[in-house]
């Protein structure tokens, strides 16, 4: 019968829910996080991750008493769609969000910044922040930029260089390298940026493809296009099922070539590629070998916990979280306080956490952060197997934020309020 | 009757009027997507439910309303042209009926099934070319803008919103309305009957084809500007199939055959997927489930249950149908109960964390918690809660559909029953 | 000349696994005009089945059990609910398998996660088949070409040589006429839509241990069945391979193709304008190869509606 | 080519047409269709005269159906020609044709089974009075399309049905309708293809009656099986055997001509 009032409460949620809401807040005012997520339809599995991650990280915030009334995370499900997303996000804003937290798609994340920025023109005094965990198109701390958005994830170009740097010191890069990405933004940002640093790792750039995304189910062509260019690494930005069925089909053909991928660890990419994934390299946020006892320790903390490792994206998304805690810390709030977004945002400014593989900082000139990035190969040396194989990733280089930042984008003008 | 009619629409439009004062933000947001849809299926349903052109692509037109609004608007926020935002959605009308024109004369030169898969494939070739053509769609993560006051009107509160959509919905809904009663919309009422007699009574099929498609587009660029102006932003997602077979699903649940049952359908669904989407997780599981029993049991949909309702239901008749439906209601909330209960469960059974507690405990059985309940697993008392609501609904079942279907009879007895005449 | 050879190899393994796919659905389009949207569904299906065996029994019953499980879901899906909406019409039936797909797809993500599963082809059919300018050709792309080929055949023969055939492609064209006959209407029809359920699952079970086995893997594929069937004509198996050879070479030739509308352009000298402008103009062949089967289809239906194999209107 | 310009509404009996009474209306020249091996119509040659009323019989198969389809613009003629009042309209298209002054109806009843009787008929009307593709005023305030359409209700004695789904109306009632909505186009010449089809002996004496009070003064060509229809409706014959007229003629003529009673051979000819 439960199912029944389920029902019920359906129909009267909106109304009763707010009500209700309306009357806690009279007392103390928690900080409202509002995840407006892709939670259901095709790409649901990211979205469920940054999820796992952010509710793993705020335990720790709120243990820590960051925010004196506790930090509090509504969940809404963005269906996948831009149009569904602001409309989750005025949800969200008229439920009392401060912040909007995603992450899984560019588009969506486009959406998200420039709602936040309209609604923050309009509504001076009620500020809400875009927290960006995912979107990783260049033009969010570019063309797009503004002050209420903050991204803590990597983007195409520091990831680039991280994995670019680590490849060249250990001497896995080659002089050849071949560039395949997805036809969008991102795989544009990566193709772009890949062809822009060939004189400073020393490769020459032997092939080019952008190919649709996520719509192909046979790769082998593109691999024997890859194959008559002969080169020594194939760097790529794909992922999900464009990452793994490009991987299977050059492990297929023998192709005897390093990739340099960046989503290599989203789970069950390892598992369904088998021995083919053995010597690639990628580039992420967090491996659990990657900075020795300190990283590892963390990594059975959250296993305990979440009952995986972190991988992928859940790293970034960790540390960004804490992040937020100093910067609430560094309000100083004390109970019953209200909360300024505005205040918020210039604390977050000088939002610094140490976390198990080193400092993660923001930067006030893009509000891009500074995030330290691991580059691994896929080894059976591993120690931390992932996905219930044999196989791991085997760390080849730890950098930190400081040096694998890159520089401000000239084209982003960020105009700051007076505080 | 038709003064009744008109008595209702006006309380209607009156009760719509006035509902901002009553509503929270996230209602006003809700139902200005509702009345969007709603007026996406009507302009569907121009195609499909009176000139039976089934599109698999509507959404094309969909999305260039939203794009050719957005456009409107940024030229007017970069000070090109004024022109006044509560006309922006004639953009997205003249758009949506210029492409309708153009995909349309291609597409109805083929009718039923081939005339789908054109239109399917002209919205899936839009669909991959617009996030890598950047200076029209603005690749994947679009345009965006912003509203425009006129008239005096900031268009920042969504109320303005509101209204502005109230009008347009209103306004097309009644030239939809409207057209049905013209020429071409009855002879779009033959063509879908019969469009061979109509070639041989001197009809140019293709061309009274287009045209109604174009028109249909017309309307659609109306809800895709209005959607764009509710975002203030257009986005390519927008021509994705989800959305093209999303108005095919809402005007079939809603009943094709009427003219008001789409928009029930469209409005519904809209909100039930806002609702639940923010409930579980697998909204989407209900949502194809709900589908499946609407098209098994309620063919004719919400619109076709109603007209029926209304046409055979006799005066007084609906005392004998009340008790009937209760029951059925009860039967249906039992299995639904059933259904969402070991759904949800399963759900929260197999879910890493869970996994992780019952590891981190050591195999022993660890506690659920659902709907502020704790259950046990392995007890043999949780899985029957399902179990005994299911068998239940099931009990009940035949016995609803007895009961239902005698005072179904009783209710509408001295009603004459279609195709009796001989 | 590798390239050459490399890439028709691949287009038709390719095309032989579309077929795979679509060989079903073009059974049950074709004889019964039942738009099954959830085709590819099955298809999915049979691999998460296929998945589920390896981990359990074993590989080769996987291969038999999930055409085996799939067909009976078609046995029900046709028997207690297309047959209801039958009279509704065709729009209806097509709703309903919209429904489904989505049953299907979520009650898969409830069970599997929404992660690709690990469905491995057994170790001993890890090899290369042979070397053809020093790439490997694996032994398991031939095995999923052989598999297809040997279903074409056995679907010719069946649908050619022997009763059931002529009884099934006669209520194609005149159900009413095969039911005067004495012949079981619906049955035959239960039949052709479990086997073409069958077909699907069996092509899931085969290629999900190849491709990845995933809770996307059936939106990939969704619409380009259709696409096949329509090219090829409904109902006919011939038209379906025909038409699924044809999109698998023509993806994988055009991947290696840098071409534009911009080229064309600059044959009457106006190369540099058409790349200024843009947009549709500059996009490579390569780029939007995967869109190639949607052109092929609006270029077939325009000038022979019927499709390929089709013979009727 | 499909302007929305009022058509001429042409009545029987005013303009040029009767200045020129015995020149034919409709005229076959050698026209011949084949299907891909198969020679379905073999070289037909024949004239409709004005205000003549035409059937065309001949045993199953020989392609009289075929012919209808040739002449409405149903089929693209392999050769030959199809002439309406001096004007070749072989292989236009049929709602060309039908504005030419063309009209048929099919064997098979052809109507809109989800609309009301008046308004199948109002499709018919409507197009003759120019309101083809109109969309900017109500049907209900076409006062001109309304009478005509009880005008031809009443013609057809379906004014009682007027508002009843054409899919609840008797067979007869439905054939009626079908006829008078070919009718309701204003055709010079109707084409009407086995009208009495699959009815009892008292609907076909009733429909014969009510096919001569409506067409009344107009050029008719029937194809038709049943020869008392044939002999109680028209006074010219012409005979159709292969793909072939073999005859053509008054009734008693083609009665007693040899060719056909060997093609008829074994059938009954007259009764």
């Amino acid at each position: 019968m439960k199912s029944v009032l389920k029902g019920m409460a359906i129909a009267g949620l909106s109304t009763a829910g707010l009500a209700a809401m309306a009357l806690a807040s009279a007392q103390a005012e928690p900080l409202k996080i509002a995840m407006v997520e892709t939670l259901s339809g095709g790409q649901s599995s990211t979205g469920k991750m940054f999820l796992a991650a952010v509710e793993f990280a705020l335990t720790k915030v709120n243990a820590d008493k960051a925010w004196p009334d506790g930090v509090q995370l509504l969940q809404y499900d963005n269906q996948g769609g831009a149009s569904e997303a602001a409309d989750k996000v005025k949800a969200a804003i008229n439920d009392g969000a401060h912040i909007i937290i995603q992450g899984a798609s560019s588009a969506i994340g486009g959406q998200i910044t420039s709602d936040v920025q309209k609604w923050n023109q309009r509504n001076p005094g009620k500020e809400v922040m875009y927290f960006n965990i995912g979107a990783e198109a260049m033009e969010f701390t570019g063309p797009k930029c503004h002050f209420y958005h903050f991204r803590w994830n990597g983007n195409a170009e520091i990831r680039l260089r991280a994995m670019l740097t680590a490849m060249k010191n250990a001497d896995v890069l080659g002089k050849r390298i071949y560039i395949i990405g997805q036809n969008y933004s991102w795989g544009h940002d990566v193709q772009k940026l890949a062809n822009s640093y060939a004189k400073e790792f020393g490769y020459e750039v032997v092939g080019d493809v952008i190919h649709d995304v996520n719509k192909i189910q046979d790769f082998a062509p593109y691999v024997a296009k890859i194959k008559e260019a002969n080169p020594d690494t194939v760097i790529t930005g794909n992922w999900s099922s464009d990452l793994l069925l490009l991987m299977k089909a050059a492990g297929d053909a023998g192709l005897k070539v390093r990739f340099g991928a960046y989503w290599l660890d989203q789970p069950g990419n390892i598992a369904n590629a088998g021995a083919t994934a053995l010597g690639h390299y990628n580039v992420s946020s967090f491996y659990p070998e990657s900075n020795g006892a300190a990283s590892e320790k963390f990594a059975e903390e959250y296993k305990t916990k979440m009952g995986a490792y972190p991988v992928w994206v859940q790293g970034h998304t960790i540390h960004g979280i804490w992040g937020l805690g100093e910067a609430l810390k560094g309000l100083s709030g004390k109970a019953g306080d209200k909360i300024s977004v505005k205040a918020l945002a210039f604390s977050m400014e000088k939002a610094k956490v140490s976390t198990s593989l080193g400092d993660v900082s923001m930067r006030a000139d893009d509000h891009q952060a500074l995030i330290p990035l691991a580059v691994a190969v896929v080894s059976k040396d591993a120690k931390f197997k992932t996905d219930g194989t044999d196989m791991g990733f085997k760390p080849l280089k730890l950098i930190s934020g400081a040096d694998a930042a890159a520089p401000v984008s000239p084209e982003c003008k960020m105009v700051r309020p007076p505080a | 009757m038709t003064r009744l009619r008109y008595l209702l629409i006006l309380i209607a439009l009156g009760v719509f009027a006035i509902l901002p004062v009553f509503l929270s933000g996230n209602l006003l947001n809700a139902i200005i997507k509702m009345m969007i849809s709603a007026l996406f299926a009507l302009a569907f349903t121009l195609a499909m439910g009176q000139a039976g052109m089934l599109s698999f692509g509507h959404a094309a037109y969909y999305g260039l309303g939203a794009f050719a609004a957005v456009h409107a608007m940024r030229f007017v926020e970069a000070g090109a042209f004024s022109f006044p935002t509560p006309l922006i959605p004639l953009a997205g009308a003249a758009v949506g009926f210029l492409f309708g024109l153009l995909f349309g004369w291609f597409a109805t030169q083929r009718s039923g099934v081939y005339f789908s898969m054109v239109t399917l494939a002209l919205a899936e070739l839009l669909y991959t070319l617009a996030p890598t053509w950047n200076s029209l769609f603005g690749g994947e993560s679009g345009i965006s803008t912003i509203r425009g006051a006129s008239w005096g009107i900031s268009f920042g509160d969504d109320a303005h919103v509101y209204y502005l959509t109230l009008f347009w919905v209103t306004l097309a809904t009644w030239c939809l309305w409207a057209f049905t009663r013209t020429p071409l919309g009855r002879l779009a009422l033959a063509l879908r009957d019969n469009e061979h007699r109509v070639r041989f009574l001197g009809f140019n099929t293709h061309m009274a084809r287009t045209l109604i498609f174009a028109l249909s587009c017309l309307f659609t660029g109306v809800a895709g500007a209005l959607l764009a102006i509710a975002t203030e932003a257009a986005n390519y997602t927008a021509f994705s199939s989800k959305a093209s077979a999303d108005v095919v699903l809402q005007t079939f649940i809603g009943g094709a055959g009427t003219f008001f049952g789409p928009a029930l359908g469209a409005a519904s669904m809209t909100f039930f997927a806002r609702v639940t989407s923010d409930l579980t997780r697998s909204w989407l599981l209900y949502q194809g489930l709900l589908f499946v029993l609407v098209m098994l049991f309620v063919p004719d949909g919400i619109g076709g249950l109603i007209a029926e309702h209304s046409k055979k239901v006799k005066k007084g008749g609906y005392k004998a149908l009340v008790l009937p439906y209760l029951l059925c209601l009860v039967t249906g909330l039992l299995l639904l109960a059933g259904v969402v209960f070991l759904v949800e469960s399963t759900h929260i059974l197999l879910s890493d964390g869970y996994i992780a507690k019952t590891k981190s405990s050591g195999g022993a059985a660890v506690p659920f918690s659902f709907f502020g309940q704790d259950f046990n697993p392995r007890s043999w008392v949780t899985w029957s809660i399902p179990i005994g609501l299911l068998l239940a609904g099931a009990a009940l079942m035949p016995a609803a559909m007895k009961v239902t279907g005698r005072a179904w009879l009783h209710a509408t007895q001295s009603a004459p029953a279609q195709g009796e005449t001989a | 000349m590798e390239y050459l050879v490399v890439s028709t190899l691949n287009g038709v393994v390719h095309g032989l696994l579309l077929f795979m796919v679509s060989a079903g659905l073009t059974l049950i389009f074709g004889m019964m005009g039942v738009l099954n949207f959830s085709h590819a569904w099955f298809y999915m299906l049979g691999a998460y089945i296929g998945f589920t065996c390896t981990r359990t029994i074993g590989f080769w019953p996987g291969i038999i059990l999930a055409p085996l499980l799939v067909g009976a879901l078609g046995v029900f899906v046709e028997r207690y609910m297309l047959r209801r909406v039958h009279k509704y019409g065709h729009a209806h039936e097509l709703l309903l398998t919209f429904g489904l797909a989505f049953i299907i797809e979520e009650v898969i993500k409830l069970f599997y996660g929404d992660f690709p599963v690990s469905y491995q082809m057994p170790s001993y059919m890890r090899f290369a088949a042979f070397t053809i300018f020093d790439t490997n050709y694996p032994f398991y792309r031939l095995f999923i070409g052989g598999v297809a080929g040997l279903i074409f055949v056995g679907l010719y023969l069946l649908l050619t040589r022997t009763r059931i055939g002529i009884i099934v492609r006669a209520a194609t064209f005149r159900p009413t006429t095969v039911e005067a006959l004495g012949h079981n209407l619906p049955v035959i029809f239960m039949g052709v839509f479990a086997a073409g359920a069958a077909l699907a699952g069996l092509a899931g079970a085969v290629a999900g241990a190849f491709f990845p086995t995933s809770p996307n893997m059936a939106t990939d594929f969704g619409t380009l069945v259709f696409v096949v069937t329509v090219v090829g004509g409904l109902g006919s198996v011939e038209g379906a391979l025909i038409a699924s050879l044809m999109i698998g070479l023509f993806i994988s030739f055009s991947v290696g193709l840098n071409w534009a509308l911009a080229d064309l352009f600059g044959i009457v000298g106006l190369g540099p304008w058409a790349q200024a402008f843009g947009g549709i103009l500059t996009l490579k062949l390569s780029t939007i190869a995967n869109s190639m089967p949607f052109l092929l289809m609006l270029f077939i239906l325009l000038v022979r509606p019927a499709g390929l194999m089709g013979d009727r209107q | 080519m499909t302007a929305i310009a009022p058509a001429p509404t042409a009545s029987a009996g005013s303009g040029s047409d009767v200045q020129i009474p015995s020149s034919p209306v409709l005229e076959l020249r050698d026209l011949r269709k084949s299907f891909g091996e198969t020679k379905i119509i073999r070289g037909v040659n024949l004239a409709v005269k004005r205000g003549e009323r035409h059937a065309l019989i001949g045993p199953n198969g020989a392609g009289k159906s075929t012919l209808f389809n040739l002449i409405s613009g149903h089929y693209v003629p392999t050769s030959g020609e199809v002439v309406l009042n001096g004007k070749q309209i072989g292989g236009l298209q049929p709602h060309v044709i039908n504005r030419l002054g063309l009209s048929r109806s099919f064997q098979i009843t052809n109507l809109f089974p989800r609309l009301s009787v008046a308004e199948n008929l109002r499709i018919s009307v409507m197009g003759q009075h120019g309101y083809r593709f109109s969309m900017f005023r109500p049907v209900a305030g076409l006062t001109a399309v309304t009478a005509e359409v009880d005008q031809f209700l009443e013609k057809i004695r379906l004014t009682r049905r007027r508002d009843d789904n054409v899919g609840d109306l008797a067979y007869s009632e439905q054939r009626a309708l079908e006829i008078g909505m070919s009718l309701a186009t204003n055709p010079e010449i109707l084409l009407l293809d086995e009208p009495t089809a699959g009815m009892s002996l008292e609907e076909t004496a009733y429909m014969v009656e009510l096919i001569r009070t409506v067409t009344e003064g107009k050029t008719l060509l029937v194809v038709e099986h049943d020869m008392s229809v044939v002999f109680g409706l028209c006074d010219q014959i012409s005979v159709l055997v292969y793909g072939e007229v073999i005859a053509t003629g008054e009734p008693a003529a083609v009665r007693n001509n040899p060719k056909v009673q060997e093609a008829y051979l074994g059938e009954e000819v007259a009764t």
